[in-house]
């Protein structure tokens, strides 16, 4: 018989002032191996822990069980704290009674004590069947793999090598810069991109940690965390690389308008990047006129590509300083120029003149040729009446678009994609630059069209991540991972067949074929488990027979109540 | 004559059937030269089940067997999972009689080979399916729980089903049949439809089998009914995965929600 | 005779759903007390059995809450959810249990006032059903 | 590689199931069920579906030992049936021959206890060879012997099918029988009524149209109610008793006292549902009784047998098809082992030995002189043990320890005995008492017939070797009997010892075994052109006139106290077997119902504060045992119910050894008892 204690959290007055925490105490005491239950002002304070600490070492306790707010944020701490009083971190429990119950039942104390009672029952009998985990650990390949060699890329790659870790950098192209070669200067502050570029290079270019691929695409990826063999395509020959960690920072692509706007058809309607080129080249326009959020923020490609606008702003004041006649239209649904540096942009260049007509997805606008120039018949939001205006160049501000291949890369390192095709980082806030699967990062616009600047923090920041278990040496696996039964198993391969991470195979283990997992391979999501159809798949945490107990728990006290 | 069929033209092994013997009619497995008595496809053995018994002792053996299409069908769900070796188990197709038909209310009679019997037409929808379908389904609960509370948990349903593979039921387990004891409830039989849903090949054996008369075929049928609705899924094509295990990959998405 | 209160379990996935749950409360939006959430690290792993098992004992309703299709922190997890449950709907269906008193739903870590409109609509339903029939079943 | 299906007969309960034993090369697989078999149809219960789990456990006997000081040392067959039978002529030079029981089995094949018998009678001469015939329905024999001449069922199995209305009493039949338990359900699907009196809610009451739950002990009651109702409401089969029967008068006597009031208060049975039950029983057209221990196992058991025989002949539910009054044997071969003489009173086929010429007959068939008079019951040669009288226990697969009452004085009996062999298949609870232990086969390594409840003489066929030195009984017998220098034991097959028994046994006289290979034969069947006889009485009662016997309501011999409130009952549950010898070895059984456990209503849970799953002490004035608590509605409040098969928490730790004077059957049903927590 397990040995609990439970320990309810006041949480100041978040939960105590609707939910009755003494009452819930007295209830917790009446549940099968309970020897203890107890309430703190605020359970995750100094005081509030080593009251749970003497605890557990005055009873000898086996199983903690808090009620408090949620596991996200703060199982990591009571873990830590069971450890410390000596027992396994496993063997801790969390109920929410704040987050799903207290704050959402604010008006309704009574039936929210209930609730309570019954959540932490729950959590109680769960306790009662957790078994102690050991984490594994595994060696770690002190090498990176960059995969793009875009300002994300280089960026990264740079920060690896200057963190003395030997690097592989893989660029499809057949040289290194991405973006970042076709686009001379970089709003808001206009300094050159060339410089930004040099200085990146060197950084590598010196250090025979950096390993530059080009012409290279990336072939097949196998292994896990710490021990990822990287195979890729050197223009024509196969090479495998060894590493510990893959940084994914595949860019983004620009969308080509074909159709819309006379766009390939009409002589002088380009995109940003053709007009990054003509103005490199000096070349400047007496007429322009963008068109913003072409092929953006409408039905199929519903999202704001954030960087356009701006793009538009620093190019129309380029324009203006190469040309200081010229006339330059911005015609736009919303000018997003967020930021301080941005807005002043926006600020400089309506004083300048540009002129900012607002249109309506409702209103298309329309680009048509009439002698010699075009004519783009846009009608105005603000004034609401249509207006023509000639140009000699019509720009078409689009967005960036996923890299066609993004698709392979995913399937590849089996990390999550959007619908548009833009990866999905494993958290937003709290994991924005790595991917749900273990080792490999994500930073640039792969993830989301995204400034220069954005850029370059995604990539340190994804660059101190990668190095973080390449400088430890070590990973250690959470012991959430599954494990198969070999008196049940069946051999049937359904695990098999259910597990996204290819971590699950039928071996033969004294004679008899059964199912093995590979805990490294294993990232805990327990698919498996649900396709298993006898029970011989488990996940360690969350086995069968805990959250059937659980269930059996929540029958016992919500109904055997009723009656 | 069957043997010659087996052993001569198939070259087979052994050779599974059932025929008389003791004033009755039971299984029987043979080597090549050995006798055997009349045979008797009258009655419905369910062989798929008796050689899933002695598959793991035959070794490299081919062995032969009397295959009606439900067998036919067991056998490919047992193939894609890797449980038989398709060359080891040699059919000797059995096209089943009209009353055979009839009694199992076969939709789906005629094995891909024919060598015994002619093959013979499907029988219509299930009436006693159509009736409950027709009802309201307090009335439905009521008919179903006056079934399964004759259940006596003697395991025939699982123990006799061609496709059932597990040696270890989870049906035994108290983790997810709650109810103590006998009958053992609606979870018992529900978990089992769901686990046979995407493999059952409606051979009827477990309502054949059942002591207590509880029409499992009918409930079986249903749930393909249901499979097909969602899926068009349709056990025993030994190339279609079960749609359980498959992804909704090239499936439209819903539109979503990214920013966290 | 007080209102019925229906008894109903969730299972929810620990990066969206369970995430926008706690969303939900940190936004401090109000919803009935009737849902108690198991938390799993995946809707994939939701075997179809706790579903039948709760309503086989008496549960009123079931809910399954994963990550959007395409957004789940496992890639394809919960496209299995999205293939599992509408068969057991089905299989409830079957034997005259309405299959209303399961619902998969997709909530998303951002998605509260989505978390708290599921189990608001869900009492609702199941309050319109009614007790689970099978509470009164004596096997 | 060889594989056979060898149909053969399962072990268990007293249906008799045949099914195939699916055998690869010596080892043994699975169990197939036999479609074509007229008693099971293709079905088959979970325990036989798992009668091949336990054949091949490292547990099983694999050589002969004999006590040597503390333990038992590994000897070889020679020296342990030397030994044995030295010290069998030891004890009968000095204590005479009475001084020894033979314990024949039920367990054991016809032809095994038909040897028992014989070296019981004809080598040791003595007639007390009884076994746990004794325990479950040696009332229904004594019984059914006096109202009809003839103690087994009237009727057969498949007969249930077509019933209109089965009454069920003291059997909780889809959990002990249930495969006839499946031919009710088949009645049911076709309409017809089902009653069950019991104290408890089966399986099958959940189903019946009347269940009525009386008092434990209260059964002649309800019964002589019932006739009465019967009587008053003119529904009486007036042709039938005029002409199939004897002392009508007299019952009707007896039971003119019992007003449904009386009865209501005796038995708890509301009045009217117990005179609706007594009108659809009377009108249905096929009436089937069926009954088990709850009527068997009583002081009083023998009258409440014959209460019922006067209810089936009242209403002339006898002598038909569908029309009968049937006692359903809960082991493989309690029938056959009583067909083949394993009583103290009785020669095979029910030849008593106090009649003089029936015992000339067989000292002529067997060359000997035979002890005239009655030998002991099981029940007594416990008690005489207990006192010194008896001195040496030959126990041929029987487990006393567990399955008889009151095992405290079972123990110091076993310990009083100077000689105590047993030969069984595994170690129990009665051979850790044994000075000689002889390994045997068990049913799937022997040829032999099981004669099941309804009188189906149903074959074993061989399906594998015995383990290690393991010896079939029916060779064990032979052999130990040539060593106490008898002869006529000179058997090559049980088919000859059948082809013997068939000589001396009339109802049998037709029987033999290459008829059996291909023929459905039950008994009688007096000659070999003789189809054997499905329905008995059907012309005459087998003693000519059926006779009705005046039985009156007597309170059990032990009723709840202030000290010991409740009622114990004990019985079976669906998943084990009597001592779990077999099943507790099978793990799938095993695993369904692990451990002992004590149903106790909910109401009274309630008020001694026991929660379900609980462990609590469950005593009565001969002992205390400690299991867990079933809170449940299935047992009426007052009553306690406790499965007899758990050696950890022995039920007969509890039980009364208060004996029916006329069989000697124990009250095992009723004892009273109290309940605390642990």
């Amino acid at each position: 018989m397990a040995r609990t204690g439970v320990f309810i959290c006041h949480c100041g007055h978040n939960i105590a002032s609707i939910v009755a925490v003494e009452e819930v105490v007295k209830f917790a005491r009446t549940l099968p191996g309970v020897v203890v239950a107890d309430h703190n002002l605020y359970s995750c304070s100094e005081e509030g822990l080593s009251a749970i600490k003497t605890s557990i070492k005055q009873n000898n306790l086996d199983r903690v069980v808090v009620a408090a707010c949620t596991p996200r944020t703060h199982e990591p701490l009571f873990r830590k704290i069971c450890e410390e009083a000596g027992i396994n971190k496993y063997l801790f429990e969390f109920v929410n009674i704040r987050e799903h119950c207290s704050w959402i039942h604010a008006k309704e104390p009574g039936p929210a004590t209930e609730k309570a009672k019954r959540l932490v029952a729950m959590g109680v009998s769960k306790a009662a069947l957790l078994e102690p985990q050991a984490e594994t650990e595994s060696s770690v390949t002190p090498t990176a793999v960059v995969i793009g060699g875009g300002l994300a890329g280089l960026t990264a790659a740079a920060s690896l090598v200057a963190q003395d870790i030997d690097t592989h950098l893989v660029e499809q192209e057949g040289e290194i810069g991405g973006h970042l070669s076709r686009v001379s200067v970089l709003a808001p502050e206009f300094d050159e991109s060339r410089k930004l570029l040099d200085s990146l290079m060197s950084g590598l270019a010196g250090s025979e940690k950096a390993h530059i691929h080009l012409r290279s695409k990336l072939k097949d990826v196998h292994g896990f965390v710490g021990n990822f063999e990287v195979t890729i395509d050197e223009h024509g020959k196969e090479l495998k690389i060894p590493a510990g960690a893959i940084l994914v920072a595949t860019g983004a692509q620009e969308f080509q308008p074909v159709g819309e706007y006379g766009f390939g058809e009409l002589q002088g309607t380009i995109t940003q990047l053709d007009l990054e080129k003509m103005l490199s080249e000096g070349k400047a326009p007496n007429r322009t006129v963008f068109i913003q959020c072409v092929g953006s923020r409408q039905p199929g490609r519903e999202y704001c590509s954030r960087i356009c606008c701006n793009t538009s702003l620093k190019n129309a004041l380029r324009i203006l300083d190469l040309n200081p006649k010229a006339a330059v239209t911005i015609i736009h649904r919303d000018i997003m120029s967020y930021g301080t540096a941005w807005e002043e942009l926006y600020r400089r260049a309506s004083e300048r003149g540009v002129r900012f007509l607002r249109y309506a997805l409702a209103n298309p606008t329309k680009v048509t040729r009439k002698d010699g120039s075009l004519l783009v018949e846009v009608y105005d939001e603000t004034l609401a009446e249509r207006i023509n205006v000639e140009a000699d160049v019509v720009v078409l501000a689009t967005p960036m678009v996923s890299r066609e291949n993004s698709g392979d890369v995913s399937k590849m390192l089996k990390v999550p994609r959007d619908k548009y095709g833009f990866f999905l980082e494993a958290h937003v806030k709290l994991r924005p630059v790595e991917f749900a699967t273990d080792g490999v990062f994500i930073c640039g616009s792969a993830r989301w069209p995204s400034s220069a600047k954005e850029v370059m923090c995604q990539a340190l920041a994804a660059a101190a991540k990668a190095a973080i278990p390449i400088k430890r040496g070590k990973v250690i696996i959470e012991a959430i991972t599954a494990w198969a039964d070999p008196d049940k198993c069946a051999a049937c391969g359904n695990c098999v067949t259910a597990c996204p991470y290819e971590a699950v195979e039928i071996a033969t283990q004294d004679g008899k074929q059964i199912a093995k997992v590979n805990d490294a391979q294993c990232k805990g999501c327990g698919a498996c488990v649900a396709a298993c159809p006898n029970d011989a798949m488990q996940q360690r945490g969350f086995t069968t027979r805990q959250l059937g107990a659980m269930i059996d728990s929540l029958v016992k006290n919500a109904l055997e109540a009723e009656q | 004559m069957l043997p010659e069929l087996a052993f001569d033209k198939l070259g087979a092994d052994l050779l599974l059937a059932m025929c008389e013997g003791h004033g009755n009619v039971g299984p029987i497995v043979i080597s090549k030269g050995e006798k055997m008595a009349k045979v008797r496809t009258d009655v419905p053995y369910q062989l798929v089940t008796i050689l899933t018994n002695i598959y793991p002792f035959i070794g490299q053996k081919k062995l032969a067997l009397l295959c009606r299409r439900c067998d036919e069908k067991a056998l490919a769900e047992l193939e894609k999972r890797g449980l038989v070796d398709e060359k080891r188990v040699l059919r000797i197709g059995l096209a089943c009689s009209a009353d055979q038909i009839k009694a199992c209310r076969c939709s789906d009679p005629v094995p891909s080979v024919v060598h015994i019997g002619a093959p013979g037409k499907p029988a219509g929808e299930d009436e006693l399916m159509n009736k409950l379908l027709a009802m309201p389904s307090e009335e439905r609960l009521k008919f179903w729980t006056a079934q399964f509370r004759k259940c006596n948990k003697c395991f025939a349903c699982t123990l006799n089903c061609p496709v059932c593979f597990c040696d270890d039921c989870v049906l035994e387990e108290r983790t997810f049949v709650a109810e103590k004891g006998i009958p053992p409830g609606m979870s018992f039989h529900l978990i089992r439809t769901f686990h046979l849903s995407d493999k059952c090949v409606e051979c009827g054996e477990c309502e054949r089998s059942c002591p207590a008369g509880i029409p499992l075929l009918t409930l079986r049928k249903m749930a393909a009914k249901d499979m097909k609705a969602l899926y068009g899924f349709v056990s025993g094509d030994k190339k279609k995965v079960s749609p359980l295990l498959t992804t909704l990959e090239g499936e439209p998405m819903e539109d979503e929600c990214h920013e966290c | 005779m007080t209102e019925f209160e229906p008894t109903i379990l969730a299972f929810c996935c620990n990066w969206c759903s369970y995430a926008g749950a706690d969303l939900a409360g940190v936004s401090r939006l109000q919803m009935p007390p009737n849902v108690h959430i198991v938390r799993v690290m995946c809707s994939a792993s939701v075997k179809p059995e706790y579903a039948i098992k709760a309503i086989s004992q008496g549960i009123d309703g079931v809910l399954v809450l994963g990550c959007h299709i395409g957004d789940c922190h496992y890639m394809t997890g919960n496209h299995r959810t999205a293939k599992r449950f509408p068969v057991v709907q089905k299989l409830l269906e079957d034997v005259g249990i309405d299959k209303t008193r399961l619902r998969l739903d997709w909530v998303s870590a951002a998605e509260g006032e989505k978390f708290q409109k599921v189990v608001t609509e869900f009492v609702e339903d199941v309050k319109r059903l009614g007790p689970n029939p099978l509470k009164e079943v004596r096997f | 590689m060889n594989v056979e299906h060898v149909l053969t007969t399962c072990p268990y309960c007293g249906t008799g199931c045949n099914f195939y034993l699916q055998v690869v090369d010596g080892r043994l697989v699975g169990v197939v069920p036999c479609k074509t078999d007229e008693i099971s149809l293709g079905k088959l219960c979970i325990k036989g579906y798992n009668a091949h789990a336990f054949v091949q456990h490292p547990d099983r006997l694999i050589h002969p030992m004999v006590r040597q000081g503390g333990d038992m040392r590994r000897v070889s067959w020679e020296e342990a049936l030397d030994k044995l039978a030295s010290e069998i002529k030891r004890i009968r030079d000095k204590y005479g021959p009475d001084s020894i029981a033979v314990l024949a089995s039920a367990k054991c094949t016809n032809e095994e206890n038909y040897l028992f018998q014989k070296l019981a009678r004809a080598v040791i001469g003595t007639n007390n060879v009884d076994h746990c015939a004794r325990l479950c329905h040696a009332s229904t024999v004594a019984g059914l012997l006096y109202s009809f001449g003839s103690g087994a069922m009237t009727n057969t199995i498949p007969e249930f099918d077509n019933a209109d209305c089965i009454l069920v009493t003291g059997s909780n039949t889809l959990e002990a029988h249930p495969i006839i338990g499946s031919r009710m359900l088949r009645a049911l699907e076709k309409g017809a009524k089902i009653i069950t009196v019991d104290p408890r809610d089966t399986p099958l009451s959940r189903l019946a149209a009347i269940k009525l739950n009386q008092k434990s002990g209260s059964d002649i009651a309800w019964i002589n109610g019932m006739i009465k109702v019967i009587i008053d409401e003119g529904l009486v089969d007036g042709e039938f008793v005029e002409t199939r029967t004897t002392d009508f008068a007299k019952l009707k006597e007896a039971v003119s006292g019992y007003h449904l009031d009386k009865v209501e208060s005796i038995t708890g049975i509301p009045k009217d549902r117990l005179a609706e039950a007594a009108r659809v029983f009377a009108k249905s057209k096929r009436a089937m009784v069926a009954y088990a221990m709850g009527i068997t196992q009583h002081s009083n058991g023998t009258d409440i047998v014959k209460a019922l025989a006067n209810l089936s002949m009242v209403t002339g539910h006898l002598g038909k098809e569908s029309n009968g009054l049937n006692p359903l044997r809960g082991q493989c071969n309690v029938q056959g082992s009583c067909d083949a003489g394993g009583l103290p009173n009785l020669y095979p086929g029910y030849q008593r030995v106090d009649d003089e010429q029936t015992r000339a007959k067989f000292e002529q068939a067997w060359g000997q002189r035979l002890p005239p008079k009655p030998g002991l019951t099981l029940t007594c040669a416990v008690k005489d043990a207990l006192v010194g009288k008896l001195k040496a226990m030959i126990i041929f697969g029987e487990n006393i320890m567990l399955s008889d009452p009151d095992i405290t004085h079972v123990e110091q009996a076993l310990k009083e005995l100077e000689l105590v062999a047993v030969v069984d298949i595994f170690p129990t609870e009665t051979s850790s008492f044994a000075h000689i232990i002889l390994p045997a086969a068990c049913y799937a390594e022997k040829d032999g017939t099981f004669t099941n409840t309804d009188r189906s003489v149903r074959l074993l066929r061989k399906a594998l070797a015995p383990p290690g030195e393991a010896w079939p009984d029916w060779k064990i017998a032979c052999e130990l009997a040539k060593r106490l220098g008898a002869n006529g034991f000179d058997f090559a097959s049980p088919a000859q010892v059948m082809d013997e028994m068939a000589k001396v046994t009339p109802i049998y006289g037709g029987i033999d075994h290459s008829r059996l290979d291909s023929e459905h034969l039950r008994w009688p069947c007096p000659t070999k052109d003789h189809k054997g006889t499905s329905i008995l009485h059907t012309q005459k009662f087998t003693k000519g006139l059926g006779t009705f016997a005046p039985v009156h309501h007597k309170p059990p011999a032990e009723e709840p106290s202030e000290e010991y409130p409740f009622i114990l009952t004990t019985g079976r549950n669906l998943f084990q077997y009597h001592t779990g010898t077999m099943t507790r070895r099978s793990p799938k059984l095993e695993r369904e119902a692990p451990e002992p456990y004590v149903e106790i209503n909910t109401g009274d849970a309630k008020r001694l504060g026991i929660v379900d799953g609980e462990r609590v002490m469950v005593s009565s004035r001969r002992g205390a045992i400690s299991l867990k608590a079933a809170v449940t509605d299935r047992i009426i409040p007052g009553s306690i119910f406790i499965p007899f098969h758990y050696a950890e928490a022995p039920a007969n730790r509890l039980t009364n050894a208060a004996l029916d004077p006329v069989s000697n059957i124990p009250e095992l049903k009723v004892c009273a008892a109290k309940v605390q927590k642990a």
